[in-house]
């Protein structure tokens, strides 16, 4: 409906007609923004594809091969993603007028996606079976922890790919820092959740975890504790981009600026995640992006390190 | 309904079943098909239902192809009933709608019997004297009840042509005779042609208007009953349909020296030309007598089987073995020296016989 | 008049056969040939380059021998298991079996990442087990589940259920008088099973191992969750890491390994068809559900209590965590009174609306994908009996290939076929239910097919051709003869089309649009966020929703049985 | 092997399929079970094989109970064979495998079966005429060869009871003959106890050593063949097996007034009290005669059926329809008038060769 939008007559925003958003937000999360959205723009009748990354790229990837992507705006876990789409040229460049109240390193120069908010991969500890809470991501090394460390696998996590390149070319950690890991018996398993439903249960005792899944079991009650180690944390940032052929650009364009807005940015606080605007509160339990201490690397360098990454990793971890 | 079999073969495999099947069958015709086991005779009738299709040849009925080897009308066109060797009840149905499976499709039935459908299964179901068991399922059938309803099955709808295979082999003389009458009696109310396979000769001879003897796949003599038991034209046919001892010997026009010995000499008249030919006398167990009278053929007593209202012998022969049945009036024990003769009375009986049935 | 006849019958099936081809082509051939067409691309066209580097990565042969282990293993083991329940319940005297029956379909309907988190925890170092064991003499220690063994077991227990259903029926309709026979041959009753009642029972033995064998393919969720930590890759997790590593020909990587998969299954089918070749069809007979063993009290009760321990074991264990989980306000708290509540239950059936939306919805697309696979289904199980040709063989072949690929990538397949089916026309079929309805008829009709088969091997010709002598060849045919004779195995198939179906995930979470979301979805998405407890109290919902189908279900065929089967005079 | 039926009973549902049977099989006898269809017989037959059990009453196998209400003997522990009656061959063996079977696996087989376990297939195969059949599947068989495989698997492993349901009911009268023999030739060298059901009571005449005659799940009489022919006891054994015309009459002593008619008397010695006392005479087909000479019984003959040998005749006398064999040496028509005589010479011949066979 690209061409009825163009036309400014009836509605009060101008802006109207379908928008198919993918993206890899929990369910509800991406449910309460779209709500949020659309009572402002009434007239955009949002059509949500949910699920994991790595379906919604491959899902896309796939549209794009059959002939026709139908995807309009994006949002998915980490910039390494957007940066593959941005080399294939899927990508359509916006540069919304929010960003200027968002951290520049977290934002694509070239205008082709943004960060949507913060989420650190930190340390998850039972309080049942660790007394004294660790400050550090050595602990996971450390012959108390044998056998009791879990973190996700970068062969099915998109975050814990990223993080294995930001550890990597990091002087404090490196890839000495993961064959330790191996010696002292870490265990790898598929995603965030399995990793905190084992510390939860007390199968382990430490995990490595982003830090608002934790924030929000703790809430709730589970004996976990979540902890920023002093070293520093990699942070993803959900960024957002818009799909090159989106029908409806116009719809496409509000809803980048709606989710970077200031209302946006509060929701998702409210939601449960840090805000990655600047002058946002955090909620309860979780750090601002202005108290972490972020470590990072360069992104194009990840991606294009990508796949040897990960076959570094392999000939660790495997048998 | 006419039926003809034209030149019709069926290989399975490598096996031959049939070959060079040739047969007509006329409007109401009763034809019964007699030959050993495993001669092709249920291959014959699968044919005839539309089960096979053959391997060359053709089945016409009505004068319409109705199957060669490039197609065939399915059975259910074909105006037909059968009653299977193997019975193929359905396990799931009682007695009572086995027997009105076919009133209720068969689509060549007449309309009084779609009208008195009910009134028909109960009369079938009479006939089978399976009107009591009605309600059974077929696991809880004994054989011979099993068989009763495969019969009644076929039965019930009237067809044009009835195949029947084996209807009787399980129940006893009793009932297997009082079959025997229904089934003739429904011949002669509807007219249907019916083929008749059988292993029991009694019942081709009683039953039937043409007989067709089979042998491994062909077809060793077509005839009426009386041709096909007087008149035998191979010795197969004459030793499988009346039991002949099949006699070596010399023909001299219609007079026989058996065992080429001179001295005794059978008059052969009612003996066909072909097995004249073959240099062989048919003798059926019946028309051969045992006595001490010297002037027969010589022989020994080598077994003696008691079967009621007679006794049946083996005498041995010049190193052959004869069977020869006597009734119960004069008795001899093995190993006794007989005398061989043939009944004078018995081939004029059958010649004179023969206007008779 | 009769010859025309002769041409009309010849006509018609021409009509039947096009269609059905036509059917096969656009579900089955289209999308395969699209993955295959896949495998062979690269930017600059046609190209083997895919299966060189695939093949010649030692990865890739390293994986194939983890699927083979756990393929052949887990489906022997399901096999045992399922001849063994299949044996139990239709030959011997013990009580109870109706409900023994649903104890063994509970591990199908239970979603298999309850099932391997259950054992894991059973079987961990200070689990259940763990403690039986140490009472035991000797320092034995529960199985690591994070290896092969472990995979191999876990896809085993889930699988049995597969091979029970197809063979408890066709072991009840082999006459009894065939184990007699060989009995008064002296021979004991093991040696008359493993001689009659074993080879008579191939048919649904080879199609419950079949399917068995290609579920255990296909299977993402235990070697994703064994596998991983364990370091253990088999195919299916293998293709996934491939396409959701997106570098550079990940797809065509994925595809080229689907088709060596695919190679896999049909490998599978050859070895059913060889077993199946000297199968013949018995004398036709209905269900004998009178026991055949009757065991003394004693004897009976040692069975009873073996196979009860069992069920107890491989139903209670995952029942048990699914159930404690639910209850419990937040994960990881010990399962306490102060921290029981109702509230996810309360969340996922009163605050979500998504989770009732999505029983909605499976239910509708399992019922529909059900009945219409029951008819395709018995149709071509139908004429891969009747007439047993190159052609009715080959499309037996593929049909089973879509459910042995992993789920991901037929929804790639799915795709790229259906999103333009000719280059430039879209029927706007991708992106509504429609894809979905599609997919599962697509990857579920093998199900219908073999469950069919098996029972359409038990039917004898003559069965039939007494039915056509009577007159009837058409609808009468069937409704009174053919089907009440097939019915408990097609049946049994339509069972298993509509659990999987209900329960589907991968396929599923590629071709979902807004709306159409699945009971799969709905637990995957509540998992990926981290709400254990919300999906255990779905599963548990839908666990429930089952057992009541299956209720409804019962009845309803008790009421066919009376009214339909055995005392329909009415027309 | 010996073996005692004690007061048994078997009950279907409602059914009474077997009432109070009481026999005892002697080591070595050979026994056949006569009777109409659905009489018992295989009923009989499954409870002595160990397939079901006596609803009550108990079976005994060499002094031991292997059957009672409570518990019994698994068939494979009875050293028993059996032929049933649907066959129940194994569909996914060939014919050789069949015959095979039983003799690796019976349990009480004897040493040089052990050792020449295939020259014993080969032997069998022949003796039933299958050796060229031997590489067939079940379902490439013709009817008569199924029931040969199912014969030949009972047979082979020379069990000490063999139980054979109908085992001929499918073959031709040949081949049938040629069975028979090899049947009774068994039963002479291997001394094993045989019990043969059978509804062809000429089989049941020529082979067994005992009869037992069966109707509607009692047993009727127990004897020799010749008791049961002769003497029977019950009407329905004269005519079930005698195809007996059962006359009514007053009798006097050994003396018969036919429809208490004083001018005709028949001599009844051989008539057994049971009957005499019932006011019967059981006459035989052929123990009739009919003529035109006067002084007998006035009848007019209502059907002939001409049965190759001889001629079925039935005549109606007193508006009762007797059946009356006779030879071909005179022939009658349908309404004539004739006269019926008691054979003279037939009593006496029974009664000469009661010590006969
Ligand atoms: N499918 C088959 N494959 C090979 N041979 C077969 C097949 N069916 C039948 N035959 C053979 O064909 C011959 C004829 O069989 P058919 O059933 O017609 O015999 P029949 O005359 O009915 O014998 P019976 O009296 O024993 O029933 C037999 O020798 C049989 O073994
Ligand atoms: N399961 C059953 N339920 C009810 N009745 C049964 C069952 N099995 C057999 N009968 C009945 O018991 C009676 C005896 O059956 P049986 O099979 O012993 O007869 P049979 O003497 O062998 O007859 P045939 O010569 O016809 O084989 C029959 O009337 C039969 O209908
Ligand atoms: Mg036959
Ligand atoms: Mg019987």
């Amino acid at each position: 409906g690209s061409e009825e939008s163009s036309s400014n007559n009836g509605s009060s925003t101008g802006i109207e007609g379908d928008l198919s958003f993918y993206t890899s937000q929990p369910d509800e999360d991406a449910q309460k923004l779209v709500d949020a959205f659309t009572e402002k723009y009434p007239d955009v009748n949002v059509q949500t594809y949910r699920s994991g990354t790595e379906e919604v790229i491959s899902k896309i990837k796939a549209e794009q091969k059959a002939g026709d992507v139908q995807a309009d705006v994006l949002l998915v876990a980490d910039s390494v993603t957007f940066e593959d789409l941005k080399e294939e040229d899927l990508l359509l460049e916006y540069k919304s007028e929010e960003l200027s109240e968002i951290p520049s390193n977290l934002v694509d120069p070239d205008g082709m996606y943004a960060g949507t908010k913060v989420m650190a991969t930190a340390l998850v500890a039972n309080t049942a079976s660790v007394k004294e809470m660790p400050d550090s991501w050595n602990v996971l090394t450390d012959d108390s922890a044998k056998g009791k460390t879990i973190m996700p696998s970068p062969f099915y996590s998109g975050a814990a790919a990223y993080n294995l390149g930001v550890f990597t070319r990091n002087e404090a950690f490196g890839w000495d820092y993961f064959k330790s890991l191996k010696e002292n018996e870490m265990t790898v398993t598929k995603g965030n959740g399995a990793v905190l439903q084992a510390v939860a249960d007390g199968e382990k005792s430490y995990g490595m975890v982003v830090d608002f899944i934790v924030a929000r079991a703790k809430a709730e009650g589970s004996p976990v504790e979540l902890i920023y180690p002093k070293e520093g944390v990699p942070v993803i940032t959900e960024p957002i981009g818009i799909m090159k052929d989106a029908e409806n650009e116009a719809a496409a364009k509000a809803f980048v600026d709606f989710v970077l807005s200031e209302d946006g940015q509060e929701l998702a606080a409210e939601i449960g995640y840090t805000p990655i605007r600047k002058g946002v509160d955090a909620p309860e339990g979780l750090q601002t992006i202005d108290e972490m201490n972020v470590i990072g690397a360069d992104i194009s360098e990840l991606y294009q390190a990508k796949e040897d990454d990960k076959k570094e990793f392999e000939t660790i971890f495997g048998q | 309904m006419t039926t003809q079999i034209k030149n019709v073969e069926k290989i399975f495999g490598s096996f031959r079943a049939l070959q060079q099947i040739n047969l007509d069958i006329n409007e109401g015709e009763f034809v019964a098909i007699l030959g050993p086991s495993g001669c092709g005779k249920t291959t014959l009738l699968r044919l005839l239902a539309g089960f096979d299709s053959p391997t060359s040849g053709e089945v016409v009925m009505k004068n319409q192809v109705v199957a060669d080897e490039m197609s065939f009308l399915p059975p259910e066109k074909r105006n037909i009933g059968m009653v299977f060797q193997s019975f193929a009840l359905w396990p799931h149905m009682n007695v009572r709608d086995h027997i009105r499976f076919p009133l209720k499709h068969h689509q060549f039935l007449s309309e009084d019997l779609k009208k008195g459908m009910d009134f028909r299964v109960d009369e079938v179901l009479k006939m089978v004297d399976m009107y009591h068991l009605g309600e059974r399922m077929p696991s809880e059938l004994s054989g011979g009840q099993k068989q009763r309803v495969a019969l009644a099955r076929a039965i019930a709808p009237k067809p044009a042509l009835l195949l029947m295979d084996e209807p009787l082999s399980s129940l006893d003389a009793e009932l297997r005779m009082s079959m025997r009458k229904e089934i003739q009696q429904l011949h002669h109310l509807t007219g249907a042609s019916i083929v008749y396979v059988t292993h029991d000769q009694s019942e081709a001879l009683a039953m039937a208007d043409k007989i067709v003897v089979m042998n491994k796949g062909i077809i060793e003599q077509v005839g009426t009953p009386k041709e096909i038991y007087s008149s035998p034209t191979s010795p197969f046919v004459a030793s499988f349909v009346g039991k002949a001892n099949l006699i070596q010997g010399k023909w001299e026009g219609t007079e026989f020296y058996p065992f080429h010995q001179h001295a005794i000499k059978w008059d052969g008249t009612s003996v066909t030309s072909e097995l004249r030919g073959e240099n062989i006398f048919p003798a059926r167990p019946e028309q051969l007598k045992i006595s001490f009278r010297e002037g027969g053929l010589k022989g020994v007593i080598t077994n003696v089987q008691y079967q009621g209202k007679e006794i049946h012998y083996t005498v041995t022969i010049e190193d052959e073995q004869w069977v020869i049945h006597q009734d119960l009036d004069a008795m001899f024990s093995i190993g006794e020296e007989v005398y061989i003769h043939l009944k004078e009375s018995q081939t004029r009986a059958v010649k004179k016989q023969l206007h008779f049935v | 008049m009769l010859q025309s006849f002769v041409h009309r019958v010849h006509h018609q099936n021409k009509w039947w056969f096009l269609i059905g081809v036509l059917f096969v082509v656009i579900f089955f051939v289209l999308p395969i040939f699209r993955l295959v067409f896949l495998s062979f691309s690269s930017e600059g066209g046609f190209t083997f380059e895919n299966y060189t580097s695939v093949l010649q990565d030692r990865s890739t042969w390293k994986t194939i021998e983890n699927t083979l282990y756990v393929v052949v293993g887990s489906s022997i083991i399901a096999i045992i298991l399922g001849i063994m329940t299949a044996w139990v319940v239709a030959y011997t005297n013990i009580r109870q079996k109706k409900l023994i029956q649903l104890f063994i379909f509970l591990p199908f309907i239970i979603p298999s990442y309850i099932t391997t988190l259950a054992w894991t925890q059973f079987m961990s170092k200070n689990g259940f087990f763990a403690n039986l064991l140490s009472l035991l003499p000797g320092s034995l220690e529960p199985m690591n589940m994070y290896s092969l063994q472990g995979i191999i077991f876990v896809m085993g227990l889930s699988h049995y259920p597969l091979v029970y259903l197809l063979t408890v029926g066709v072991l009840r309709k082999i006459p009894r008088d065939l184990e007699y026979a060989a009995r008064v041959s002296g021979s004991s009753k093991w040696q008359s099973f493993k001689n009659i009642t074993l080879p008579l029972a191939l048919p649904g033995i080879a199609s419950g191992g079949f399917l068995a064998f290609i579920a255990s393919l296909d299977n993402f969720g235990i070697p994703a969750f064994l596998g991983i930590p364990g370091n253990i890759r088999v195919l299916s997790t293998y293709i996934y890491e491939q396409i959701v590593g997106l570098g550079p020909n990940s797809f065509e990587r994925a595809a080229t390994l689907s088709v060596i998969l695919g190679l896999i299954a049909l490998t599978g089918t050859f070895i059913q068809w060889l077993l199946l070749k000297k199968s013949k069809n018995n004398e036709t007979a209905v269900e004998d559900k009178e026991p055949r063993f009757l065991f003394s009290k004693r004897k009976r009760l040692t069975i009873e209590l073996l196979l009860w321990s069992f069920l107890l074991l491989t139903t209670m264990v995952p029942l048990f965590s699914m159930l404690s989980a639910s209850l419990i306000k937040a994960y990881g708290l010990p399962f306490t009174p102060e921290h029981i509540s109702l509230k996810n239950y309360q969340f996922v059936l009163l605050e979500n609306q998504k989770a009732i939306t999505s029983l909605k919805n499976s239910a509708n697309l399992a019922i529909i994908t059900t009945i219409f696979c029951l008819v395709a289904g018995t149709g071509i199980a139908y004429v891969r009996t009747k007439k047993p040709s190159i052609l009715s063989k080959s499309l037996e072949m593929i049909i089973g290939i879509p459910y042995a690929l992993p789920g991901t990538v037929l929804a790639l397949a799915m795709i790229f076929a259906w999103m333009e089916p000719i280059p430039g026309w879209n029927p706007g079929i991708y992106g509504t239910i429609m894809i979905l309805l599609i997919a599962y008829v697509t990857r579920f009709l093998i199900l219908q097919v073999r469950g069919s088969i098996t029972a359409f091997m038990q039917v004898d010709p003559s069965i039939e051709e007494a039915a056509r002598v009577s007159g009837s060849n058409g609808f009468y045919k069937w409704k009174q003869i053919l089907l009440p004779l097939i019915i408990p195995g097609v049946i049994s198939g339509a069972l298993l089309v509509f659990l999987t179906a209900l329960t589907e995930l991968t396929v599923s979470s590629l071709l979902w649009s807004s709306g159409t979301e699945t009971i799969g979805l709905v637990i995957f998405n509540f998992e990926q966020a981290g709400y254990s407890t919300y999906s255990t109290a779905f599963s548990c919902i839908v666990v429930l929703f089952i057992l009541l189908a299956f209720l409804l279900l019962s009845i309803l065929q008790k009421l066919w049985d009376r009214r339909v089967l055995y005392h329909d005079h009415s027309n």
